[in-house]
């Protein structure tokens, strides 16, 4: 069997359960792969490890894989099961911050290490500066649970609608008594999970080959994991997930994010999201080669 | 000026109890210049350490100038002279020989004026301004003596002070002490491991045996008060010391 | 015994018994404000005594009170299968075998640099300052990054954590060890040169005795120090397996008493590894006749 | 007599590096004159051969400085934009220099200074060397073997990193160790000794704090870093909190351990004079007591550094070294987490280094510091 | 046995030269016991060491057994022994005194057989298997004696062997060196600060004096080998006794 490597970007969960279930249902064999998944964590940074040849395929955010291409680290998205943003910055109802207008003197928690791309993008639209004061906007930051609202130290929090949302509901917070303001609905999203490559290896055409089974039963165990939320939550346990509802209930909320499986990259999205990098000068450059349609071209029909 | 009356004073230890005292009796004059001595673990530290109250007895009774031992030390009735210089290291000699002026209350000018009288008096004019550890075992010794001295009590006790010096400076320091003595008209109690030492300074001569710690013979002086240090080899004094050295073998069998 | 019953056992446990009621009040203290919060979205009202006991019994509460910590403790040391990956016992066995290892390569290091520093004259001049500089990095910071580079060229598993491990263990070696050989007095030293002995022979039957009580009072400071290099090399491995990757799984999900409780196990194992050192050290030096305290 | 027996082994060492260098020719592919080529390995031969001359030291000294830095500085200009393409040669090259080096650094501490501010000079220079060398042998790997730079950096991208990043560098500082560190320090610090008189004052309190005071600062008290920025929040009152907790128990132990550090004679003496508590602390105990606090002080300074960085992995405001760290390696710049390291060893290093002064001068009585 | 002539010994300090032996002219015969005595500093010490080499005399020439210090102690030829006992406190006495004996590649049973014999000798039998601090000061300097006879070299050099021990151990240890002495016939240097033991111990006593370090006086004593402890109060005794004494003051001066 052919051995593969993946970095995941962050701890072992629902997030990545279609890895997981691939691996455990036998799909990766079934193409004669050998998988081996590799857990992030909050300082693993997969473009890191690509780069020093510590893995074969990364999963990561696009803002950071066009970031690392911009360093010279020459990552390729070759599937992007994400099809739409789970992140959302959510503030408490009850709190001072109701619409977009009231964030100015405000303090809002992000999340650093590749996923503040988004929240940055944002506020540089709105033409909100992130340095503080009565005309901006105070970046915390936060770690990686709800506490920061709960404590009170922030007045919006960044979640993601699969993972840390539910903690709010989970510590006695009713939907309602939370203002949501979702990337995706507010159409500034940018891509999440994608799959990643090194240009050069890809040049190889029994990488290539790989690849392209590699993307196939991961697509398929996407698939069966859309479909078995509650199984799929279990796999995850049993390969270290914390919390077995948490985790079943994290794949359903991920399952809406799937869409159809299929992981095709959405050219525009792409489009959008390069620009927005670049806007912000994040990248310096316009990315170029930063895509290729190929590998889910021969592996999904 | 010190009387002990049956003094017993016994250390609970691991191995059981140590008798350091055993049934002590010993009347001490004003003005006398008492030696002890003995083999060692025989009680001469202890014995000092219970007239300064630094030791609580077990039983008997000692007063020092009337008073219970803690009462003395409450009115600062004694000088005490260690084994060791005991010098603080962060202190210049002249702020060592000021400590218990200080810690007395006593005035900064009176403070120096003392200082400096009695740097004086132990020949140590000059260096003041020296730390400890730039002078000589010798000097570091007549600088504890010096801050004995510089509170002016009436009472000297002094542990063995020459014990690390060698003989020729001893000899001086001996020869320093007496005139000391004579001068200030002080009572001084002082250990020493050496006979000729105690025979050459004392009035009285506190011999003790070890197991437990008592005294075996209480020897007076005849030697005059005025003494040349070649009184060493005159006929009395050998006299004295070959029965003080009697008294120190019948005390002890040699095995260590 | 009765003398160790007043100076020991009372004073201790009625301290410790000082602190608990501190941390019950303190608990009560951090978590009303939230309790109220909560109360209050749900339109509830409660006496006062059932609000103290609702604040002890919050699921993620921001202090847990010490009996929630003892419950969630006992059930995951005791209660779970020790293969299983919510045992407390698994954590600290993953933590404790990366500490170990990090603790023999750190000690083995700071010997061999100690004897360098002590018998080679270059060493003695250069190493020192470098030695004191090396610890004012924040190698914790650069924990992930190590373990990242490592994986680079194929070192993974035990070995990264167990070289962050190694770095912060090697230096009260190293410094207790270039105490320890100098420490044979001149006259010592004379001696042997007296006897016109070797190198080797003064090392051996000088230098390496003399040392044996350093080694073991730096070994007791290494030994944690190691626990928690390895600790901190957990956070970033992916919350895996071990007591950090259980401090940072707990942090994730604002799980307070989780956290509580790995910190517990991993004091436990702390003192476990200290009370080790040192009972090695006193038999050795039984063994070499030191006089019994 | 055979010459080579007369050379010094890191002088053999060096020569057959040469050999080795002169076997593996080019040194490299492209990019390197052959007249620097020749001078590189004339100066290792020189540097190798100069000790069969018995020069006076200086004289030496000079000869073995030129001949270990020269080649080392061709050699490096001569990788720096073709990474990656060193072959054996290069490698020889740099290991026979860096011998030449050590060559020089053994002749430095075997020589007998004439002067004070000569002896002072050595002293200071040997270490430098060293450390010098430590950071060019760094840069002749990374770019020798041609190591991605964000897995590496060589130096000299940091120190041009350090020098285009002052400000950030400045303000990280001012939150790290300006606030956090010296706000948790003095307070941890101060606590320590407090408890610590506390305990020596009453000795219930120390018999029962003393057991659980020496478990505890063997305890992985960074764990309650991220504990103490749930409940102090993301500023630095947090960061403070965990150096606070990190330093308390090590000043507490050392303290208690120092007060007790005073001879029994030295103490009779006290009694002897009918002096109280305070006079005996403030005159006896406490001086005695110095060289166990300033340890303290000492272990802190590093405790406090690496308590503040790894608390601010738990969450901060935007900026403070830890951030920096963490959130540059997400961004690939790696050659900025390392200028925040470097400037937190010198941080580290200033801070212990002052320190270490103020002890030389408080316990200037002291036997390890009158011997040295 | 050892000679020397014109030696000299210059130490370089911080605060200058510190002459330690000035043009030191001295011949040691086989089988003499030669003490040396004179006030603090004045280079006792100090040419011990250079007999031993271990020090170097900057000036004149020394032999021992004919050969330079540095041979000699290659040979092996001397045993030292320190002013304190300097046993290592992780070896047992046993091993203690076997330390020279593996040290020179002796074999075991060898080792064993002179351990006993030594451990006799010096009246420690059965003390083998104990640890230093596990006996008195007194024994573990006869210990120490031992050690540095386990490898029956010719000469010792014994350092103020008995300095730290009170005068009834030190007769006694005295008495049994004598007979150490007279009955293996060695050849001893003795360095001492005790005038007393000096006169009694030496068939030679050298007087030195400090600043710089010189000798002053060498007195041939006239007693006989066989000197039970009593000889000590006979007047031939306190006469070279006073002619030591008299030999001291006029080398130095009392200023310290
Ligand atoms: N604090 C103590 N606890 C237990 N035993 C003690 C203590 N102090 C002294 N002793 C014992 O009491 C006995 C007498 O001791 P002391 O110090 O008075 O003897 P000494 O005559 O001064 O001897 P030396 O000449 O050696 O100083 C000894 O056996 C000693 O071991
Ligand atoms: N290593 C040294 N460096 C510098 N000076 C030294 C050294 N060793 C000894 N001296 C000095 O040499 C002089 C002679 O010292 P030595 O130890 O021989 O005296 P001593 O007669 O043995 O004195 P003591 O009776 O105090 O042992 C002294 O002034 C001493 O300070
Ligand atoms: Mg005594
Ligand atoms: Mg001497």
């Amino acid at each position: 069997a052919d051995a593969v490597t993946l970095q995941l970007k962050w701890v072992t969960q629902a997030q990545f359960a279609g890895y997981f279930v691939a691996k455990d249902k036998g799909f990766y064999e079934e193409e004669n792969l050998d998988v081996t998944i590799k857990p992030g964590g909050p300082d693993i940074a997969p473009e890191q490890v690509i780069a020093g040849g510590g893995a074969d395929v990364i999963v990561t955010w696009m803002a950071a894989g066009l970031a690392a291409r911009d360093k010279g680290v020459n990552l390729v998205n070759i599937a992007q099961p994400f099809k739409k943003a789970g992140m959302q910055l959510v503030c408490p109802a009850d709190g001072p911050v109701k619409t977009e207008a009231d964030f100015k003197g405000h303090t809002l928690g992000v999340w650093f290490f590749g996923n503040e791309y988004p929240f940055y993008a944002w506020m540089n639209k709105l033409g909100l500066s992130t340095e503080g004061g009565a005309d901006g906007v105070t970046v915390l930051k936060q770690s990686f649970d709800v506490q920061p609202l709960i404590q009170k130290q922030a007045d919006c929090i960044s979640v993601m609608t699969y993972n840390e949302y539910w903690q709010l509901i989970d510590a006695g917070y009713k939907p309602e008594d939370l203002i949501v303001f979702n990337y995706s609905a507010m159409g500034n999203d940018l891509l999440e999970d994608g799959l990643y490559v090194l240009e050069d290896k890809l040049a190889d055409p029994a990488f290539e080959d790989k690849m392209v089974r590699f993307v196939r039963a991961s697509m398929k165990g996407w698939k069966y994991a859309a479909e078995n939320p509650d199984e799929a939550g279990e796999i995850v346990v049993e390969n270290g997930g914390q919390d077995e509802n948490h985790q079943k209930r994290m794949m359903g909320e991920v399952a809406k994010l799937i869409d159809n499986a299929d992981g095709k990259l959405i050219i525009d999205a792409y489009e959008r999201t390069a620009q927005a990098l670049l806007d912000q000068k994040i990248i310096s450059k316009p990315a170029e080669g930063a895509y290729t349609t190929a590998i889910t071209d021969k592996a999904i029909d | 000026m010190i009387s002990a009356k049956g003094l017993d004073l016994t250390f609970q230890t691991g191995d059981g109890p140590v008798h350091a005292l055993s049934n002590v009796d010993l009347e001490i004059g004003k003005g006398e210049f008492v030696s002890f001595i003995g083999p060692s673990g025989c009680g001469k530290t202890t014995f000092l350490r219970v007239i300064a109250d630094l030791e609580q007895p077990t039983g008997g009774a000692i007063t020092v100038n009337g008073m219970s031992p803690q009462e003395a030390r409450r009115r600062r009735a004694y000088g005490y002279v260690f084994q060791a210089a005991a010098l603080y290291p962060w202190r210049t000699i002249e702020k060592n020989v000021a400590l218990p002026l200080e810690i007395m209350g006593i005035s900064a000018a009176e403070q120096r004026e003392r200082v400096k009288r009695t740097l004086d008096l132990v020949n140590l004019t000059g260096f003041g301004k020296k730390f400890p550890w730039q002078l000589s075992g010798g000097m570091q010794q007549r600088a504890s003596i010096a801050r004995a001295l510089a509170f002016d009590a009436d009472l000297l006790l002094m542990d063995e002070p020459f014990g690390a010096l060698d003989e020729i400076v001893r000899d001086h320091l001996n020869e320093q002490l007496l005139e000391l003595w004579a001068r200030t008209n002080k009572t001084i109690c002082f250990v020493t491991h050496s006979i000729p030492e105690a025979v050459y300074l004392s009035t009285k001569i506190v011999v003790m045996s070890p197991r437990p710690g008592r005294v075996t013979d209480v020897i007076n002086s005849t030697l005059p008060k005025e003494r040349p240090l070649d009184i060493r080899e005159s006929t009395e004094f050998l006299a004295i010391a070959h029965r003080v050295r009697e008294g120190l073998r019948a005390g002890q069998s040699y095995e260590d | 015994m009765t003398d160790r019953l007043r100076d020991k056992i009372i004073p201790v446990t009625v301290i410790l018994a000082a602190i608990v009621v501190a941390w019950y009040v303190g608990s009560y203290a951090m978590n009303a404000p939230f309790q109220r919060d909560l109360d209050r979205r749900a339109g509830v009202t409660s006496t006062t005594w059932e609000f103290v006991v609702k604040t002890m019994s919050q699921p993620k509460p921001t202090l847990p009170a010490p009996h929630q910590v003892a419950v969630n403790f006992v059930e995951n040391t005791f209660f779970r299968k020790v293969t299983s990956n919510r045992s407390l016992v698994y954590h600290a066995a993953v933590t404790l075998s990366s500490t170990v290892l990090g603790f023999a390569f750190g000690t083995v290091l700071g010997i061999l640099i100690a004897v360098g520093i002590v018998h080679v004259v270059t060493l003695d001049r250069s190493l020192m300052p470098w030695i004191i500089t090396s610890q004012t990095i924040p190698i914790l910071a650069l924990a992930p990054m190590i373990i990242v580079v490592l994986a680079a060229v194929g070192i993974t598993g035990l070995i990264p954590k167990a070289l962050i491990s190694t770095y912060l263990s090697f230096f009260p070696v190293a410094v207790g060890m270039v105490k320890g050989l100098r420490s044979p007095e001149i006259m010592h030293l004379d001696l042997m040169h007296t006897y016109n002995a070797s190198a080797g022979q003064v090392f051996w039957k000088l230098r390496v005795p003399a040392s044996v009580p350093f080694l073991f009072a730096s070994m007791k400071v290494a030994v944690a120090a190691s626990l928690v290099g390895a600790i901190v090399g957990e956070l970033p491995t992916g919350a895996v397996a071990g007591i950090g990757s259980k401090l940072l799984s707990g942090s994730y999900y604002s799980q307070t008493i989780d956290m509580f409780a790995a910190l517990v196990a991993g004091s436990i194992v702390a003192i476990l590894l200290v009370s080790l050192v040192g009972l090695a050290g006193r038999i050795t030096e039984r063994v070499m006749g030191a006089r019994p305290a | 007599m055979n010459p080579i027996a007369l050379l010094p082994w890191q002088s053999v060492a060096a020569l057959l590096a040469a050999i080795v260098a002169l076997a593996g020719l080019p040194i490299l592919p492209d990019g390197m004159a052959p007249a620097s080529t020749a001078l590189v390995f004339l100066l290792v031969l020189t540097g190798a051969l100069v000790p069969l001359l018995r020069l006076p030291t200086a004289t030496e000294s000079f000869v073995l400085f030129a001949a270990a830095h020269g080649p080392v500085y061709l050699l490096l200009s001569g990788i720096t934009g073709h990474e990656g393409q060193a072959g054996l040669a290069f490698f020889a090259l740099v290991a026979a220099s860096w011998l030449i080096a050590w060559r020089l650094v053994t002749v430095l501490s075997l020589a007998r200074p004439t002067s004070r501010p000569m002896g002072t000079l050595l002293r200071l220079v040997v270490p430098t060397l060293f450390g010098v060398w430590l950071l060019l042998l760094w840069e002749a790997i990374v770019r020798g073997a041609g190591i991605p730079f964000i897995l590496l950096p060589p130096p000299s991208l940091i120190g041009v990193r350090i020098a285009n990043s002052l400000p950030i560098l400045a303000a990280d500082v001012q939150q790290t160790i300006f606030k956090s560190v010296f706000a948790g320090y003095f307070m941890g610090c101060a606590a320590g000794f407090s408890v610590a008189i506390l305990a020596d004052r009453f000795v219930f309190l120390r018999r029962g704090l003393m057991p659980i005071g020496n478990m505890v600062s063997a305890l992985p008290i960074i764990g309650v870093a991220p504990i103490m920025v749930m409940w102090f929040g993301f500023d630095w009152p947090s960061k403070a909190a965990v150096v606070v907790i990190m330093t308390f128990f090590p000043m507490l132990v050392n303290t208690v351990a120092g007060l007790t550090a005073a001879g029994s004679m030295e103490r009779d003496l006290m009694r002897t004079y009918a002096a109280g508590y305070w006079q005996t602390l403030w005159k006896l105990r406490l001086p005695a007591a110095a060289p166990f606090i300033f340890n303290a002080l000492k272990i802190n300074s590093t405790l406090a550094l690496i308590g503040a960085i790894v608390a601010e992995f738990f969450g901060t405001p935007v900026v403070g070294m830890g951030f920096r760290i963490s959130t540059e390696v997400g961004r690939m710049n790696v050659d900025m987490v390392w200028a925040e390291i470097a400037v937190a060893a010198l941080a580290g290093s200033i801070f212990y280094g002052v320190l270490a002064l103020i002890e030389r001068a408080v316990t200037f009585w002291h036997p390890s510091v009158r011997g040295g």
